[in-house]
Order: structure tokens, then C-alpha cells, then sequence
């Protein structure tokens, strides 16, 4: 008896039997995605009665496949990345039952979009050295600070946040974490553009925002170990499938080279093939991450695997530019735009090149990702820390 | 022989300073992001207090024609100055390599390069280097016709200079703006937009023929220049990067007291000061025309090209979050050091010709030629 | 194409730690460093341990051969061990090697390589890369004459499989050591010391025609299972020097909490773990007679050859005075690294390879070869 | 009126009549050492009676190049490294006068060869970190501990020596500087063998030492600061005069590119042309320096000249073994030596691979090194100190 496949065959005939009672093609969409959640085929791994069925996570992607099959309307995941990706498993994990009644199917749905408001420009990678403070006022909280790298705030409706209730105790302890509502009117998002003259991102001004004490998740203090749970969920998706060879940002640039005859140089082949052979060395080690990952060999091995694809994806475009000489002297277009996604291989050269540049600094810069390599995977020590035991407002700033 | 000075001259101080001085007062860092966005009102009167206020229009011209009669030495350093201010100003274009491919010539556009009052531009795509042909366009009885793409300093020009073909070589042929088509191009590195030319039967005046040496010795003045240039973007990020870490704090002390980001932040240092050295002697070189000039150059400009990439890249990295971002200057070196990395030849086309220069060609056999 | 399994499979970990306790209990360091003055003593021993007690002679001798009729994944299991421990012994010049070019000759040889009696020694220089045509010899009359250099494996062979010329192609012949002059020289890595061989007229027997296949088959997987040793190597490079860290205390607290060596060794583990990766995957791909295999076998050797090498420098760094000083082994590792860098071919030959391959020829024209 | 030539003229003139009245082939080597020393002439930049004249010390070099020229007996000047270049300016700097009697003379003219007692195996970059115990007993110090990468101690009659007298307050505070006399019963010399096959160095061992206390050379407890100034000058010798273009390890690699033609494959060929260019980089950094000391420009750059030194060693003479493939597997020989002098050039290319590695941990490791110019040059902040305030004897070792 294989009860792995017995569990995947009884998964398959729930999703036979759901889509035949919900025609994908003649059912609006908000109502064909919210019966899907409510038959708890949005993400099977989560309880029942959450828009899951309590099974192992590896068993969504066939569901998604046989609703992709049959053109069932999808989420939009990729426009509530921090909703799907980072705000429900906090709210699965920390949330009270009243919260996940009110906010799991909507979000899932994409009804409702979510952003983050964790990140500070006084903090950095000191992610903990949050500023904005929330003061309790009855029933509420005021919210007072600023907020930066938020993607998505133009379009969210809700916002996992992380605020400082107690600046007396040290850092790490003063910290609450917020449900916010973005359409309250102390909420300004201005757009923050980035060197490639886009703006992904936006700086966030918080000023007297209210929030109902109904949406802390988590203890008053415990932000901080909310906000991990949050943050780990960030660091673990090291993405689904295999990777064909010359995918990505060596791929373009293996392009350029055949496409170039004349642009050869033994010094730019020298290093193509460098690179050539160190993405594929990257490749084979998230391939051999994804093995083990699939055997229960986990580890904070998806460090070093973003470590690698960040100095490729740099390294390689920085070649492209220079294997293309007067074409890599132009630039597409510096107009502010406002993607929702990152377009590496649309845009031309020069924006690979300087958006690349983000991939060592945003989700953690490369040097705390060193950080954690060498103390949490070779068990080096840690580094002294000053801020440990200090009351946060007597940090020098 | 006597050993090069590899110092700066009181002389070279003293301008240092004027230049600096008028750069701070003159240019901030919001003007050159502004370019970006297509304002480039602050190029001209920038440029004209630099070039006749100044007078660095006329450095490198010989008294008799009108100029300052300095040498590569001095251009060097208001080459580093301008680097180090990210500076939208024609000076190398204009005051190297346009003057450079004419002085001598006797033709009337050196006095009025010499008085500051005409800016030109050599008409060939910026990504040239000086060791191989340069792409020519025809002339026919007084008019010059065909393209040229991706030229510097030709949006700040009123002259531009076209190598053009003639029965007995190449000849130089100076066509007033007015009488060209110049399109201004979105260029990596804004602060030198670049601008594709077009000519259809121009009017032109021919400077001088025989002109191949001409054009050699400014593309090959440009590339030693350009690398004082790289030196000064170097410098900046350098400069700018330790102020940063000195003040920023994080985990209750100063970014800069990690280690890690002390190291690189003195490898850094270890490689300006080594890119420092190598502009210096190919400045040193040409002003004295050392027959080591063009080895000289060629040192300095692969260096000191990579130098600028990764000085810039190492501050845009350890700036963190800020320096990915539109208001803080760090983007504005970064563009123009990885364009100038392209510009002038690569550093593997230096590193070829140096290998040519210093008997170490790849070929296994002695044929001569290195590629 | 089902994806290639990585990750080591049980009868691998089984295999790992057999080898790897047989070597912590024979070997010590101090044994392999005894062998650079001279002193082979643990050799013959520690081989015949390996060889015919744990049976890894015949590792991949199909069982029709007498052999255990394992595969690549196997032995590039062991070689990781045996690079971890700097082992004098002769698996993969006479197990890997020298086997692969016998095997399904049908020459009594392979029964006897099978059984561990007999070791052998292909006679190629130990740089020869898998991809040119190699150094061959003379055949008259069932003699052989002729020399090679620099081989690998020799001193311990019993049996020198000679490439020789024949009017049809490459054959190879079986020479007795007896019957051949092999001259032991100093070597860089005299873990793995090298010989000269001059034979004159030495009686062979004739293992096979048609070689140059077998011959290929048989560098090429040398190069792959090297590429697990280098795996090896910088593994023990890594983890000795983590283990060094963590207890060497300098001004006050532990080095190993000093940020840049922290960031040093954390970049040194990534690269490690992407050794590994492309080293199993190339064990994997011969072993499955992926087509992908000469592919896979070009990117492992690449990369761990430089991996081995920088793995060992930083420890050498990173251990200070003591990794300068005979009595560490950390030496061996540096000595071991570099030489294995230079054999089997050279990272810029398999890359070489490897840009025919895969479609990325240097030349601007597409006439085929990229050198 | 030049004062400057008049000074050399004079000196000029002074070194005619020296050797006027000591024909420098006929007089006893050491008589014409002792009088070319009395008559001030050993370094002219020591004060008079001292072997010096008071005067600037770049005049020195006209002074030897004038006794070259004679044909005179020189000091062994690399015989004495130690002696020369650290013991004597130390003795100048802290020296008493009886001490200066005794002991500058004979070490000018390499009568007593000097070595340096500093290392220890427990303290590597830790200098401080001295563990010898030197105890007062009545007019003598005896002393216990070992020492390590000691050059010449087998043939050096004097020692410099730093050893801790009170372990009771923190680590750099209870050190004292001696003298010490090598051929004392209680000194064992042992050779230590490098990764080359060679012993430059030796192990020293201190078993019960005596050393008058007229031998101490600073206060009590004042180590540490003497210590420094022998280590100042160190890292000050940057060399003398303009070095030409393909000087050591470059100038190897570029005659072997240039006798290998069949060897020559367009990586290595990109290798080279880098590792040239870095070369010269280098070498015109080196005499920016030697420019800017001579119009008293100096600074700590010295330490960038030596990080740039050791690291192109490294690479040039890892690539050489690249270049020459085959024979590069090879070694001259493993036989064990012990040279008073390193002989990088002499050797064969796989020596230079190996000893070249020594160049980034001998004389300050390159960490260090980089440590100085974060400090000295750019002002960045220093590292939190564990070891500052903690008496000696407390320290974790």
C-alpha cells in the first residue's frame, strides 16, 4: 500500500469533483477563487476550515497544475507576493481565530493585497533597530514613523508592520507586530526611485495611524520573534522546479556572444567561460539543495544559494556591457515607471546591469548572508555585540 | 634616464584647488541627476566658467597658438578633479581630444578652441580605441556625407571634427553643428550623453590631412586622460564610502568597525593609490614624450578602467538600500565608470596592445601581431 | 531526461566511511610527510589494505571481469576520501585510469587489476589532458621503446600500459616495471610522486588496438574523479581550518570571530558546496553514460581544480606561521591542490573544451575549433 | 650658496682622506670596519662618536657607493639583518650610553650578529600576547619561554628580546625589553622546517636565561612601547633605489611566457597581462613612494606596498607553475637546508609557489595589514577590544 499516492489520488479526484461543480470558465472569478479556498484546495497544506486540507505542501503544485490545465482563474500571485508568501504563514502561526477568519480568504483570493512594513532607513540590515513607534491609546494604537523599500504599497490594502511599543527595554524586545490598514488616512506612499530610473519600491510616512488593538498578532514585545517567523518564510523560497542549463542572466549573455561574432576578445572569453562554468555550478547546487530539501535534509543552505546567484547576476551583466561596447554605452530608457514586477530580460543591458546591483542588497545584503553562513552553517563565533542588553533609547543613533 | 615625477606640482595643486573649488560652488549632485531626466541646463554655463573663466579650454594649446601651453600633467589633474565631481563638461572631448586632433593644423577652429569661444568634438563613436582604424565618413568637393553613432561631447559641441577618407589617407573636416543632424542618444552615463550625427552633404572645412597620427595621438591622449578621470571617480566612491561607514551606525556601533567592510574598504585604498600611480606616469610620460608614453598609457587606462567599475561598485554595496537609490549620488559614479570602462577602448584591447608593445604576444608563434 | 540524482546514495555513505575509517586508522599525516625525504614505507601497505582487503582495485571492473562492477559515482566517492586524507595511493592513476583503458580488452591484465594483485600505471605524462592526441611509443617486434616523463602512478605500478604508435592507430601494451627504467623524480606533490620511464626495447605484451577511445574514456574519467578529490581536499582544507579557528584565541577572543575571516571562510563554503555539485554531477553523468558526460566532466574538473587550490591557499592564510611549517600537514593539502591543478589537464584546456561544447567559440569566425 | 652640496662635498671629502689613511685592500678587514666607524662614516645619520656624523640619512648612499668603489670590505649588511635595520636604531633611540659603548661598534661591523626574540607560538599577529617570563632576581633577570621564526639565531651572538615581567596588568603594559646573550647555556636553537623543505627559521628556547639587568634596554614595563619602535622600523625599509620594469616574480613569468611559446594558451595569457599590469601598478606605486619620502611626504603606505608585494608573489608564482604545466608538477629538491638568505630566483618554480606564501604572514600578515590602513590611512574605527583592561594572566588563551 502506498499511502502517498492513495493521498494524491483521493487530492486528484477532489479537484476532479471541484471543478466540475465550478465551471473555471463561466464562473466569476472572486467567486470560482473564493469556492476553491473554501474547499480547501488554496494551499492544501494549510488546516481545514483555512483554505487547506492539513497535507504536505509538495502536493500543491499538481493541484495548481490541474487548475492551470483546466484554465481556472488564478490569484495573481505575483502581485501579492508578501501576501501568499510572507503575511499568511505569520498569520497561520501567530494569528487569533477571529484575524484568520477575517483575513486569509481575501488575501488568498487577492481581494485583499498585502505590503511590508518592516524596513527603516535608520536600520538597514540592523533589522531589529525599528524607530516607528506605536502608542497604545485604549482599544488602539497610534502609529507614528517611516517606513522604506515597501513594494506594492500603491496597490495594498493591508500591511504586516512592525512597530516599537517599548523603547525601554533593549532592541530586540520593545518590538509589536501590526496588522495595518493602508487605507487609513495617516498612510502617505510616496514612490522611491532606483538608480535604473524606475521605482519598485516606495518610502512609506506613517502619522497618527490607528490600528485596532484587534490587529496585533502576537504579544505586545514579541514583534521581533513574529517578525522572524516572517522573515524565515523569505529566506526558504528557493523556488520550485529544475532549472534548465543557461537560464537567466548567463543565458543572455551566452546569447550575446554567439550573436556577436565581432565582438570577440580572448580576455571576454576567457571570462565568459568562467562565469559559464560557475553558473552551472550554481545550478547543479540548487539542483542538489532541491534533492536534498525533497529527502528532508534541510538547512540554512538557501544563503549560499542566493550569495551565488547575487554575484553572478552581477558579474555576468557587467560583462554584457562590456562584451557589447558602444551598444552597452546606451541605455534604454530612464523614464520613472512603476513596474509591479522586475523585468530583468525585457529591459535592455544597462538596466540588467544596475538592477542587478540590488540582488547583493535587498532580502539581505551579501554580507549578513555571509554573517549567517559562517556562524549558523560552519559554527564560527559570533561577532561581539554591544546592543544586546542596552535600552534601545540610550542606542547612540 | 632620469625618473618621472609621479607627484603633484605646486602647480598642479594650485589648479587642483581653482577647479575644485569652482565644481563645489557651481555643481551639485542633484544637477547631474537631474540630466537623467533630460535637464541639462547646467552644462553650459558650467562649462563656460570652466573653459574661459578658467581658461581650460586652451590648457594643452602651445602659447603661440593662443593657449595655455600646459602639458598632460595638468590636464590630468583637472581630468581627476572632474571625475571626482562627476562633472557634465566637454573637457576631455573638447579640450583633449578635439584639440589634440587639431593643434598644429594652423586651421582657425584652434584659436577659437584656445579662446574658449568653440567647443568641438571628434566625430567618432566614444567606444573607440587608439590602436585601430577609425570609422571615416566621404567627402565630395567641400561636403561631408554619412553617420556616425555614439559620439561624446557632440551634444556640447559647434564644431564637429569627422575623420573622412581621402585619396591619400585620412583627412579631418571641421562641420559646424548647424549643419548636422545630431540626435542626442539615453546613454548609461548621462553626465556624457552621447548623440548619433548624421551628415548629408555638410559643408565642411578641411583641418588637415594626413591625419591618422593626429587622430592617434588624441584618442591615445584621451585614453591617459580618461584614466585620471577614473582615478577621480575612484577617489570619491573611496572617499565617500569611508565618511559614510564612519558615521552610519548599526547593531550600537559604526558600520565601519566590521572588519569585513574595513578590508575591502583598504584593498580598495591599496588599488587607488596603485591607479593613482599609473595616471601620474602616463601624464608624466606624454608631457615629457617619453617613448614609454604609449605602454604608459596603456598601463593606466586597463587599470584604472576596471579601478573606477569596482570603486564604484564596492560603494554602491556598502552603502546599502541608499545607494540604490535616485537621490543619492553614488549611482551617478557608477554610470560613469562602467561607460568609461567601454569608452576609449576596453581594458582588454589596452592589455592587448600592451602585450604587443612589451614582447609578450599570445601567439605561439613569433608572427608579430598579438590578435 | 530524468534529473541526475547528487546527492550521495546509502551504499555511498557505507562505502565513505569504510575508506574513511581504513585511512584514520593507517594514516597519519606525519606518514605523508615522512615521503617527502624519501620515506614510502606507508605506501605499499596502506594500498594493499585498500586495494584487496576493502576490494576498491576492482571497484569498476564489471563482475563479468572479475571486478565489483561499481560505477562512477562509487569511485568519486572514494577519491573525495582519499583527497580529504592527502592518501599515497595509487586508485586513481592504476583503479581509475589505467583500468579504464583495459577494460573489456580481454587481456589478462584486468583479472588481475580485478583481483588487487596487479597495479598498473598508464604511461602519459600526469598533464596530459583527455582532449589532444598523447604522448605514444614505439613498438618493434613485441618490444618496446622509447620515454616518457612525469607519469603518475609509476613507482607504485607493477604493470606500465605503454600508448604506442601502430600502423592502424593507438595500441597500448602491458611492460612489466621490470622491464622498464623508471626513475623516481622530486615532485611537487610527492603524495603522489612522479617518474621518468625510458624503455629500451622492453618485451610487452599487446592489450588492445584501437585505443585511442579507451585511452580517452580513461583520462576523462581520471579528470572527473579528480575533480572528487579536489572536492576532497578543499573539504578537509575548510572544515581543518573552521575546527583551527574556533580554538586559536589572539587578542582576547577566538580568530574565528574576527568578521573578514569569518566572511573568507563562509565565501570558501559556498564555492566548496558548488564543487560538490559539479563534482557528483560529473561522477552521476558517467556513471548513468549520460551524453551530457564530457560536458559535466569539463565543468568539475574547471572548477574544483581552482577550488582545491584556493581552498588550500586560504588555509594556509588563515592557519598563520603554522600553516607556513613542515611539522601542519595543511602543506600537503597546498602541494596536493596544485599539483592536481596541473594534471589530467589544465582548468583553461577544459574550459577550452568545454567552449566547443557548449557553442561559445572564441574565434569571431565559426570554422569549428575554438583554438 | 647650496648648503646641501657643500654637506656632501665635505663628506666627500672626508671619505678621500679615510681612505687615504686606510688603504682599503691592505688593512685588516675588521681594523678598517672599527676606524671607518670611529671616523663616522658607518651611518652618517647616527650622531658623532656613535659611527655617525649627524647628518641627513640619504647621504649615506654616496658613502657606500664611494667605498664600493674602493674595493672595500663591507659589513655583510644581509648577514645582520636584524642587527642593522632594528637592534640599532632601537639602542640609539633607548639605549644608555654604556650600552651604546658596548654594543653599537661591534654590530656595525658585524663582530656580533643580532636576532630578534619577539614571536611566540601562542601569540602569532597577537604580538603582545608574549607569554616568556623574565623574573628579577638581584641584578639579573632570568628568563623562560620559547620563541619562534627566529632568522640567524644559530649564528647571531646577541638577541633582542621581549619578555613579560608582570602578568598582573593587562597585556601590553607588563612587558620589558632586554638584550640577550645567544650563547648563554640556558638558549637551545632548533631549526624549523618550512613547507619548502628548508629551515630559514628556528625555534629558540629560554630555559633559566640570566641577563644582567644592565641588558634591559627601556624601563621595566615599557616593553611593548621599545618594541614598537623596532617594529616601526620594519615596515619602514621600503628599499632603496628605482626598480626596473620586470623586477622579480613579473620578470620570471614574462621570460617564461617568452621562452614557452608552445605553452601559451589565451587564459594564461589573460592571467599575465592582468598580473603585469598589476606588476607595474605596483612597482610605480613603489617609487610614488619613494618620491613622496624624499620631499617628507612619508605615511603608513608602506603597508599597502607590502599587501600589493605578497599578493602578486602569490599569483605570479601560482601562475608560473601554470604556464609551465608538466614540469611544474616537478621540484628541484626537498633536502633540508638552512640558507641565511632567501634565494628566490635561484630556486626552481615550484620553491618560489611555496615560499612566496610566507610573504603575506611574515612581517605582519596581510590581515594585519589591512587592519592598519582600515585604522592609520582611512580612519575607519577600530575593533572592540576584549583585551584592553584584562591583567595578562586573566586572558582565555
Amino acid at each position: 500500500m502506498n499511502t502517498q499516492t492513495d493521498v494524491a489520488d483521493k487530492l486528484s479526484e477532489k479537484v476532479t469533483t471541484f471543478l466540475a461543480e465550478h465551471d473555471p470558465v463561466t464562473t466569476d472569478r472572486v467567486e470560482f477563487l473564493r469556492a476553491r479556498f473554501d474547499a480547501g484546495l488554496a494551499w492544501v497544506h494549510f488546516p481545514i476550515g483555512r483554505g487547506g486540507l492539513g497535507l504536505a505542501p509538495d502536493l500543491q503544485q499538481q493541484v495548481d497544475a490541474r487548475f492551470a490545465e483546466a484554465g481556472a482563474p488564478d490569484n495573481h500571485p505575483r502581485i501579492n507576493v508578501i501576501g501568499l508568501g510572507m503575511a499568511a504563514p505569520t498569520l497561520m502561526a501567530y494569528g487569533t481565530e477571529d484575524q484568520l477568519d477575517t483575513f486569509l480568504r481575501p488575501l488568498w483570493t487577492g481581494e485583499q493585497v498585502w505590503c511590508q512594513l518592516f524596513s527603516e532607513p535608520g536600520a538597514g540590515s540592523d533589522l531589529a533597530a525599528v524607530a516607528t513607534r506605536a502608542v497604545r491609546d485604549g482599544e488602539q494604537w497610534v502609529v507614528d514613523g517611516q517606513k522604506v523599500w515597501t513594494s506594492s504599497a500603491q496597490n495594498a490594502q493591508l500591511a504586516i508592520l512592525l512597530a516599537r511599543t517599548d523603547p525601554d527595554v533593549p532592541k530586540h524586545a520593545g518590538l509589536t507586530y501590526f496588522i495595518c490598514d493602508m487605507t487609513d488616512p495617516g498612510i502617505e506612499v510616496r514612490p522611491l526611485r532606483q538608480i535604473t530610473g524606475e521605482s519598485e519600491f516606495n518610502e512609506v510616512f506613517l502619522t497618527g495611524v490607528r490600528i485596532p488593538d484587534s490587529q496585533r498578532l502576537g504579544a505586545v514585545g514579541e514583534g521581533w520573534k513574529v517578525a522572524n517567523a516572517t522573515l524565515n518564510n523569505e529566506r526558504v523560497a528557493i523556488g520550485g522546479g529544475p532549472v534548465p542549463r543557461e537560464s537567466g542572466m548567463v543565458g543572455v549573455v551566452a546569447k550575446s556572444w554567439r550573436a556577436n561574432p565581432a565582438r570577440r576578445r580572448p580576455d571576454l572569453h576567457g571570462r565568459l567561460m568562467e562565469l559559464w562554468v560557475e553558473s552551472e555550478a550554481a545550478r547543479l547546487t540548487g539542483q542538489r539543495l532541491r534533492q536534498k530539501l525533497a529527502v528532508g535534509q534541510p538547512g540554512p543552505e538557501g544563503a549560499a544559494m542566493k550569495l551565488s546567484f547575487a554575484r553572478l547576476a552581477q558579474r555576468l551583466s557587467g560583462l554584457e556591457l562590456e562584451l557589447l561596447g558602444e551598444e552597452g554605452l546606451r541605455y534604454d530608457d530612464w523614464t520613472l515607471r512603476r513596474p509591479l514586477e522586475v523585468d530583468f530580460l525585457g529591459r535592455g543591458p544597462g538596466y540588467r546591469y544596475l538592477r542587478a546591483k540590488g540582488n547583493s542588497i535587498e532580502g539581505g545584503t551579501s554580507e549578513i548572508l555571509l554573517n549567517i553562513v559562517a556562524e549558523r552553517v560552519l559554527g564560527l563565533p559570533p561577532e561581539h555585540r554591544v546592543d544586546r542588553d542596552v535600552p534601545f533609547r540610550e542606542l547612540a543613533k | 634616464m632620469t625618473e618621472l615625477n609621479l607627484l603633484y606640482t605646486d602647480v598642479e595643486d594650485d589648479l587642483r584647488r581653482t577647479v575644485r573649488d569652482l565644481l563645489e560652488d557651481r555643481l551639485g549632485p542633484s544637477a547631474v541627476t537631474a540630466m537623467y531626466d533630460g535637464d541639462r541646463t547646467i552644462v553650459e554655463p558650467l562649462w563656460r566658467a570652466l573653459a574661459q573663466n578658467l581658461g581650460l579650454a586652451g590648457l594643452l594649446i602651445p602659447e603661440a597658438e593662443g593657449g595655455f601651453g600646459a602639458s598632460a600633467r595638468e590636464a590630468a589633474t583637472v581630468c581627476e578633479e572632474l571625475g571626482r565631481a562627476a562633472a557634465p563638461v566637454p573637457f576631455l572631448t573638447s579640450a583633449v581630444v578635439a584639440t589634440i586632433a587639431v593643434t598644429g593644423s594652423g586651421h582657425q577652429v584652434v584659436a577659437e578652441l584656445a579662446a574658449g569661444v568653440t567647443t568641438a568634438a571628434l566625430a567618432v563613436p566614444f567606444a573607440t580605441a587608439p590602436y585601430g582604424p577609425v570609422p571615416r565618413l566621404a567627402a565630395t568637393e567641400g561636403t561631408v556625407t554619412g553617420s556616425v553613432s555614439s559620439v561624446a561631447g557632440a551634444l556640447e559641441a559647434d564644431v564637429l571634427l569627422i575623420p573622412v577618407d581621402e585619396a591619400d589617407g585620412l583627412a579631418i573636416y571641421a562641420v559646424p553643428v548647424s549643419e548636422a543632424i545630431v540626435a542626442a542618444v539615453p546613454s548609461l552615463d548621462m553626465s556624457r550623453q552621447l548623440a548619433d550625427i548624421v551628415l548629408d552633404a555638410a559643408p565642411g572645412s578641411r583641418v588637415r590631412g594626413d591625419a591618422a597620427a593626429s587622430v592617434r595621438a588624441a584618442l591615445l591622449a584621451g585614453a591617459a586622460m580618461l584614466a585620471s578621470e577614473q582615478v577621480g571617480v575612484a577617489s570619491w566612491c573611496l572617499a565617500g564610502t569611508v565618511d559614510y561607514l564612519r558615521e552610519r551606525r548599526q547593531f550600537g556601533r559604526p558600520v565601519g568597525s566590521f572588519q569585513a567592510l574595513k578590508h575591502r574598504l583598504a584593498d580598495l585604498y591599496v588599488s587607488v593609490e596603485s591607479g593613482t600611480a599609473t595616471a601620474r606616469y602616463a601624464a608624466a610620460a606624454l608631457a615629457a614624450d617619453d617613448s614609454d608614453a604609449e605602454v604608459a598609457t596603456a598601463i593606466a587606462a586597463s587599470y584604472c578602467s576596471n579601478l573606477a567599475v569596482t570603486a564604484a561598485e564596492e560603494a554602491l554595496q556598502l552603502h546599502g538600500g541608499i545607494g540604490m537609490t535616485w537621490e543619492h549620488p553614488v549611482h551617478l559614479y557608477l554610470k560613469r565608470a562602467k561607460a568609461a570602462q567601454l569608452a576609449l577602448g576596453h581594458p582588454g584591447e589596452h592589455r592587448g596592445r600592451l602585450a604587443d608593445l612589451v614582447d609578450l604576444p599570445y601567439e605561439a608563434t613569433d608572427a608579430g601581431k598579438s590578435r
